[in-house]
């Protein structure tokens, strides 16, 4: 197995993992779950990212999962705040 | 072509989903998804389109489409945002008059529609 | 909506998606045609950047570009013409506050990389512009009302910034003799990371202001007897705009 | 190689039509939005991996950031006003200014009305 090879199967295994993580943004049940599923997402997308970047060979995809990284908390900060005038 | 035809018929698919729940559902929020999921299934036509095979130098003019397009939908959709919290607002407000007006019944009808609230 | 008329509409879009399907089916199976792309790889050397989508946004679709800079400039004139922003988020705890020192500073690096990387790799002025943009959301979160933008007058000059550079450029080439938009190969490198980085600045402004979601709001002045200083005069906004 | 892409690419479309049809299907603003939030992440793998790094980009920039802030803040304003909350607030800084065309003595009980309900 040629090492692009064993790259793809482990961004496939991850893949698989995320798609389970999914479920627990469907099924919820409590919002906060749903965040967290939608973080942990994040997470290892940026796994998927950097293995794909190795393994289709383009390294533009590094960037990707940068952006990823910075920004993962931007949608969990939104989730959290509140504004001035609420309770 | 195997890969550009599969790929292209999600993107098919997103559009009509999309579609669908544009037309099908009535609150705001859920028709701005349904749009976006709409968009962003011909944005994925056009990717899938553009790719040449693994390997292969990608058609970089739908790319340039599809970049430009990304940035104008999320605009729109906050510009619908926007005005969908005036129009909540303007909403808001009128029900509340109207409820205003309602729990005082007791006032005479000619003034009971200036009279938000009976204590003042 | 009641339920059959729900149904319905899914089957006539069903059948829609069906018959764009074979469309797009026999479009695969048929004839090549005749594409932009190889005609865009070709004219590459000729474009002034070495990555070929950057060529195609900033200089073979450049009108493109600029009307697009356009509608992202129309689509914040409408969202500021609905009145003032709503209120802004409360003060950040320590936590978001280090979170926010952290990323910050990072988000401006990486969105610099991107512009300049654009020239020849992956990247340009929408993803550094989208990404400052994100980075002025997170402040907004954090507590900074305008979303670290500046003032009302700074920010109006912010937002044109893309259009206005690129329209400038755009016609001292045409004073100068050459088409509008048509850029010299000497120079092409140079004003296309000009037009880039003012797109940047402007598309990075215009979406922190769109999260933002109304006016900018300023310092906050007592509210005066008759009308709100935001809502009078409007001829003093088009004016500046 | 080319059947362990093949595997690939069904788990990233099934995966990525599923959340487009959950996003789609629920009624409830925030999990919607979440739902579409990891639509959009997801998305800009798949255009990672049909070798469109540039959109991919753009798209994990404008999904991960603004758009998804967008929708939240509109899902939290609307899940708070159906369940009872205090109401949309004016987004005017002055309340003064509302309505100026209304009847003056109206005015003033506007944010008192509301609280009191």
């Amino acid at each position: 197995m040629s090492m692009p090879a064993v790259f793809l199967a482990l961004a496939l295994l991850l893949l698989v993992t995320m798609t389970a993580g999914l479920l627990r943004i469907v099924i919820g049940p409590s919002p906060a779950d749903r965040m967290m599923a939608a973080q942990l997402l994040g997470t290892s997308g940026i796994g998927v990212l950097v293995l794909l970047a190795s393994a289709l060979e383009m390294p533009a995809l590094i960037d990707v999962g940068l952006i990823f990284a910075l920004l993962a908390a931007v949608s969990v900060t939104a989730f959290t705040r509140r504004r001035i005038d609420q309770d | 072509m195997n890969a550009a035809f599969l790929y292209g018929s999600a993107g098919i698919l997103l559009f009509a989903l999309g579609l669908w729940s544009f037309l099908v559902h009535e609150p705001l929020l859920r028709k701005l998804i349904g749009f976006n999921i709409m968009g962003s299934g011909v944005f994925h036509l056009f990717i899938a389109v553009a790719h040449n095979g693994d390997g292969a130098a990608p058609d970089p003019v739908p790319h340039a489409l599809v970049l430009t397009g990304i940035v104008v939908a999320v605009s729109a959709t906050a510009l619908a945002l926007a005005l969908n919290s005036r129009l909540e607002a303007a909403a808001a407000k009128a029900s509340d008059a109207e409820a205003g007006s309602r729990g005082a019944p007791e006032r005479a009808p000619s003034s009971a529609h200036h009279l938000r609230w009976p204590s003042q | 909506m009641n339920r059959d008329l729900a149904l319905l509409i899914g089957i006539l879009v069903s059948l829609f998606a069906a018959l764009l399907l074979w469309i797009f089916y026999a479009t695969l199976v048929g004839d090549p045609v005749a594409r932009l792309g190889p005609l865009a790889l070709e004219q590459l050397p000729a474009s002034g950047v070495s990555h070929p989508v950057t060529a195609v946004l900033l200089n073979y679709r450049a009108y493109d570009t600029l009307l697009e800079l356009a509608v992202l400039l129309v689509a914040l004139l409408g969202i500021w013409s609905l009145g003032p922003a709503p209120s802004g988020f409360r003060p950040a705890g320590p936590a978001l506050t280090v979170l926010a020192n952290w990323i910050l500073p990072l988000a401006i690096l990486t969105s610099g990389y991107l512009l300049w990387v654009g020239g020849h790799a992956p990247g340009g002025a929408f993803q550094a512009g989208a990404l400052l943009g994100s980075a002025g959301v997170l402040l907004r979160l954090a507590g900074h009302e305008r979303a670290g933008l500046p003032a009302e007058a700074a920010q109006r000059w912010l937002v044109v910034a893309g259009v206005a550079v690129f329209l400038m450029v755009g016609l001292l080439l045409a004073a100068f003799g050459e088409g509008f938009l048509t850029y010299p190969k000497a120079v092409a490198k140079w004003l296309i990371l000009l037009i880039e980085t003012a797109a940047t600045l402007a598309i990075g402004a215009t979406l922190a202001a769109a999260y933002v979601g109304g006016r900018p709001p300023g310092i906050r002045s007592p509210c005066p007897s008759s009308e709100s200083p935001s809502s009078g005069n409007p001829s003093s906004g088009h004016a500046r705009s | 190689m080319p059947l362990l892409l093949l595997l690939f690419d069904t788990i990233l479309l099934t995966t990525l039509i599923g959340l487009a049809i959950a996003a789609v299907l629920s009624a409830e603003p925030r999990s919607a939005v979440m739902l579409f939030i990891a639509f959009g992440l997801w998305l800009s793998l798949v255009w990672a991996r049909l070798g469109a790094p540039d959109v991919a980009l753009a798209e994990a920039a404008i999904g991960a950031g603004i758009g998804g802030a967008l929708m939240l803040s509109a899902a939290r304003r609307k899940v708070r006003r159906d369940s009872g909350g205090d109401p949309s607030h004016e987004p005017s800084g002055c309340d003064a200014s509302g309505d100026p065309g209304g009847d003056p003595s109206s005015n003033p009980d506007n944010t008192a009305g509301e609280e009191a309900q």
